[in-house]
């Protein structure tokens, strides 16, 4: 039905062999929630569950062997993630929950030092809640401006809108890398580069990007770029801020507590240096270790192989959706600047309907507003249903997807 | 197949034809809940008399359970004395859907019940857990 | 050498039967490091494993059924934790990467809000920098006074002076029920009362309590009381605090992002209800089940059983320690008010060669100074050995210690 | 046994007996380092005449592979000119120790190495990688 629309040959991708390494698909599910949260191939799993059991210990405190194992493999991890960011050191590498908490470090810890009465800050209307609340707070607390850059109608940002913005001197500006609900890739290297030279700060939301397309941090030029190991094949309850040295040595810690000092006196504390500053008290270490056996993971795939099957399902899936009869796609058509997101209304019928009977003919959607409300409601739907996939998904699987559609629309058209 | 077990044809019917849907001219108690998980809305406008629900409407826009829902409320409810209409409970509500509710799905079904406990009652403070 | 102290018979613990649990122990090593991060049994890492292999979905956003089976054990760990604290409500129970993060979102989210200048902040000089540098920082910010409670020889809290610090009406008092360093049980129910009776907020770090002794947080009558998962067999990167519902309810959320709203405009948001509102961003949502599955292996040997072992090996191991020429023993001697934390000094010889010299010996123990500098400070060493014992300890391991420690003492006076 | 090749005679012998122990008064270069994991200290006081070290001592507390590595270092640095002991490399100072140094002392081994190219290069942006 389709095919790559790179003319140069990328890496073959078995998906075959990819899916052996997931066990969740012998239950028989179709997963399209990728954008949600991804699988986790046997070799993630099995990193920690070594851990767990043949090294378990905690980190940097311990002068015997199993800790200093610990210690090794944690920062290997850590060294794993600098390299797949092409960052220029360690020490920009900080280790937190998730995305969301990686941006509230940077709001807490940078936007209260820098931010003032007054200042701009720019957002963008399809930003997640997580790159969108922290700064509303942060705005509200300072006394500051929050614009959002508006959407065009085929889901990308109003370049021109964003300009126009820049002129006014914005402090911040913060963006995702790729929408999670209308799958635009943003052009971020054209964004960021037109934002630092207006002198702005510029914060890269990477969940949904940096699982498909990595980052390249030196390239990029922004200062802040985060994302989350679950979307990315890694583990729960792991995430990553990258931060730019100057940047991160400059601002005052955020959490405090164990690890993150030098010296603790009863009167004063002399803090770490990076990456430790920033992360107090134990750390999810298994998580860390989980996070680079998937990056291995992705990186022995490769991701240009990664990316060029998606490209593939992507249209395949876009065109098969697109035949059914009132059923409408947000953002743009497949393209160099759109990813495996596939949000869609089907006329007449509510979302959480659609998903909980696709559920039924085992077929696994997002249902709701995906943690995007401002953008729903500038969609002016009151949720959407959105099937995402990954290096793991299937022709079979969007064929059923497109199959159980049909059977919400005989359901709800009987 | 299963789903038309799931999506029976009355429930069908009342979220395609919703029973007195719309609202009242100066209700006695007007009263709405929203689901934050799909964006369900459901509001209710009650007229009171002599302790008897003397009409209701409801208005609101979602999936076909809670609007469903809120829907047979409506019928159950007209002419029911407040005292009678208090004691509906979360299992009177299933039963009569007659269907089984998913977890994630029972905030839906249950919306039109939060609507009146709310409402009607002014249970401000009633306890969240008793629509999951 | 030592019999159970206490004259009613303990449910036993059979101790060969637990270390079968703990695939570690395979290897060999001696692990005297608990108090850092306990061993995790298999139970735990296969809840874990479960989950990433059979329902691996993200929680609460979606419809389908891997994302509400994920809920609901996710929520069953949560009402796990309820019960094993004897909490009111699961809307008490806000999961956190563990102690340090629990403390801070208290510091920032109910400190920023009640804390003013001059206002007093009672804490003891024998914190865990976690429960030490967030108020600091804290009273640092406002412009309140920090004072600490000192101990005594015996390593024990010096009432009185609590006493005269309550009388000036403190805003906060901070305290942990179990001393790392000292293994000192602090009476905390009593502290707790008086606090509370001179209107304080009363704050129990419970990172080494939780995992020997429990706490009922109805019984005790504190606000906030924190832990973490991976000191008591759970996984790294999952913690909790408790509060008191009033108290949560009235904060202001500490991070923002998705999940812990009920709607997002471009112009404000409202949040979400508890704990959700203290959960924002994707959860560690595989920890928090490996946490109940901790606690459900805990319970299912029984504390009492548990705290009958610790006693009797704490005891052997005090005994044996004490027979050392020229080691001193930090804390109060064996008995109710004492766990199996046991730091020392071998006249000499610095704590990081005992660690290295027992490491060759396949001895783990912690040398250093135990995230408690304050503390080292009072006692007047740079610096500790530290070996804990828990459920899984045998006396053949302390054996192994005492054992290593001549050998230390026969390279040092070589 | 194998912690007798550890803590050989001579690294025990230098922790006992410190050659070079104590402060030099009006030196021309005087520094600390702190290995904050387990509080060890090291100082060093150097007398300079005609760039060359005519005359080093050290202080500091901690333990004996930090003690004995920091008396080392002033017996070799004693008489040497400062182009030269700018050259001294972290692996000048193992092999000199000569036994195998395991990641989680290797700070305390190299903390004299850090007082040293901190305090008498000025090389106060060091990068701390270096000596760990
Ligand atoms: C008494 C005490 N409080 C707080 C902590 C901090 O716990 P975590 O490192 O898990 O955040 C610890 C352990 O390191 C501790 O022993
Ligand atoms: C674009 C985007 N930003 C931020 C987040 C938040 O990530 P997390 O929930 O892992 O903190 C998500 C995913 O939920 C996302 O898709």
């Amino acid at each position: 039905m389709s095919t790559s629309r790179s003319s140069q040959a990328p890496p073959a991708l078995d998906v075959e062999a990819v899916r052996k390494d997931f066990p969740i698909f012998e239950t028989g599910v179709a997963y399209l929630d990728s954008a949600n949260t991804a699988q986790r191939p046997r070799q993630v799993v099995q990193a920690m569950v070594e851990y767990f059991t043949t090294y378990n210990a905690n980190i940097l405190r311990a002068a015997y062997g199993l800790s200093e194992t610990a210690t090794a493999r944690f920062e290997a991890a850590r060294e794993k993630v600098r390299a797949f960011l092409n960052a220029g050191s360690t020490r920009e590498i900080v280790f937190t929950r998730g995305t969301t908490e990686s941006i509230n470090l940077v709001a807490y810890a940078w936007g209260r030092q820098h931010v003032r009465t007054g200042d701009l800050l720019v957002c963008t209307v399809m930003e997640h809640h997580s790159n969108l609340v922290p700064w509303q707070i942060l705005a509200g607390e300072r006394g500051a401006r929050l614009e959002f850059v508006d959407i065009d109608d085929h889901g990308r940002l109003r370049q021109d809108q964003f300009q126009r913005l820049l002129e006014q001197g914005p402090r911040l500006v913060a963006f995702n890398q790729v929408s999670n609900t209308l799958g635009t890739v943003n052009p971020y290297r054209e964004m960021t580069a037109a934002a630092k030279a207006a002198g702005a700060t510029v914060l890269i939301d990477g969940a949904q990007g940096a699982p498909h397309l990595g980052f390249d941090v030196r390239e990029v030029g922004c200062d802040f770029y985060a994302f989350s190991g679950h979307k990315m094949c890694g583990p729960t309850g792991i995430g990553v801020l990258w931060g730019r040295r100057e940047l991160l040595e400059s601002m005052p810690p955020f959490l405090s507590g164990g690890e993150m000092i030098k010296a603790v006196f009863l009167d004063h504390t002399d803090y770490a240096d990076l990456p430790h500053k920033f992360e107090a008290g134990t750390q999810a270490i298994a998580e860390a270790i989980g996070l680079g056996a998937a990056i291995d993971y992705l990186e022995g795939i490769g991701l240009d192989a990664i990316r060029a099957h998606e490209a593939e399902i992507t249209e395949y899936a876009y065109e098969a959706l697109s035949e059914i009869e009132g059923l409408r796609i947000f953002g743009p058509p497949p393209g160099p600047d759109r990813l495996g997101v596939l949000s869609f209304d089907l006329e007449g019928v509510h979302p959480h309907d659609v998903a909980t009977i696709l559920d039924r003919h085992g077929v696994c959607v997002r249902s709701g507003h995906n943690c995007t409300m401002p953008l729903l409601q500038r969609l002016d739907v009151p949720a959407t249903t959105r099937a995402s996939s990954y290096l793991y998904t299937t022709r079979d699987e969007i064929d059923r997807l497109v199959a159980a559609l049909h059977d919400v629309k005989r359901i709800f058209t009987r | 197949m299963a789903d038309d077990q799931f999506y029976r044809e009355f429930i069908l019917d009342h979220y395609r034809n919703p029973r007195n849907f719309g609202r009242l001219e100066g209700p006695d108690i007007s009263h709405e809940e929203y689901n934050p998980l799909c964006g369900d809305l459901v509001g209710m406008d009650f007229r009171i008399e002599d302790g008897m629900i003397a009409d209701v409407r409801f208005h609101g826009r979602g999936c076909a359970i809670s609007q469903a829902s809120a829907s047979l409320m409506t019928e159950r409810l007209k002419g029911m004395r407040l005292e009678d209409a208090r004691k509906i409970s979360k299992d009177d509500v299933l039963n009569e859907l007659g269907i089984e509710i998913s977890p994630a799905r029972l905030k839906c079904a249950l919306l039109s019940l939060k609507v009146l406990k709310v409402g009607a009652y002014g249970l401000a403070n009633v306890d969240e857990e008793e629509f999951e």
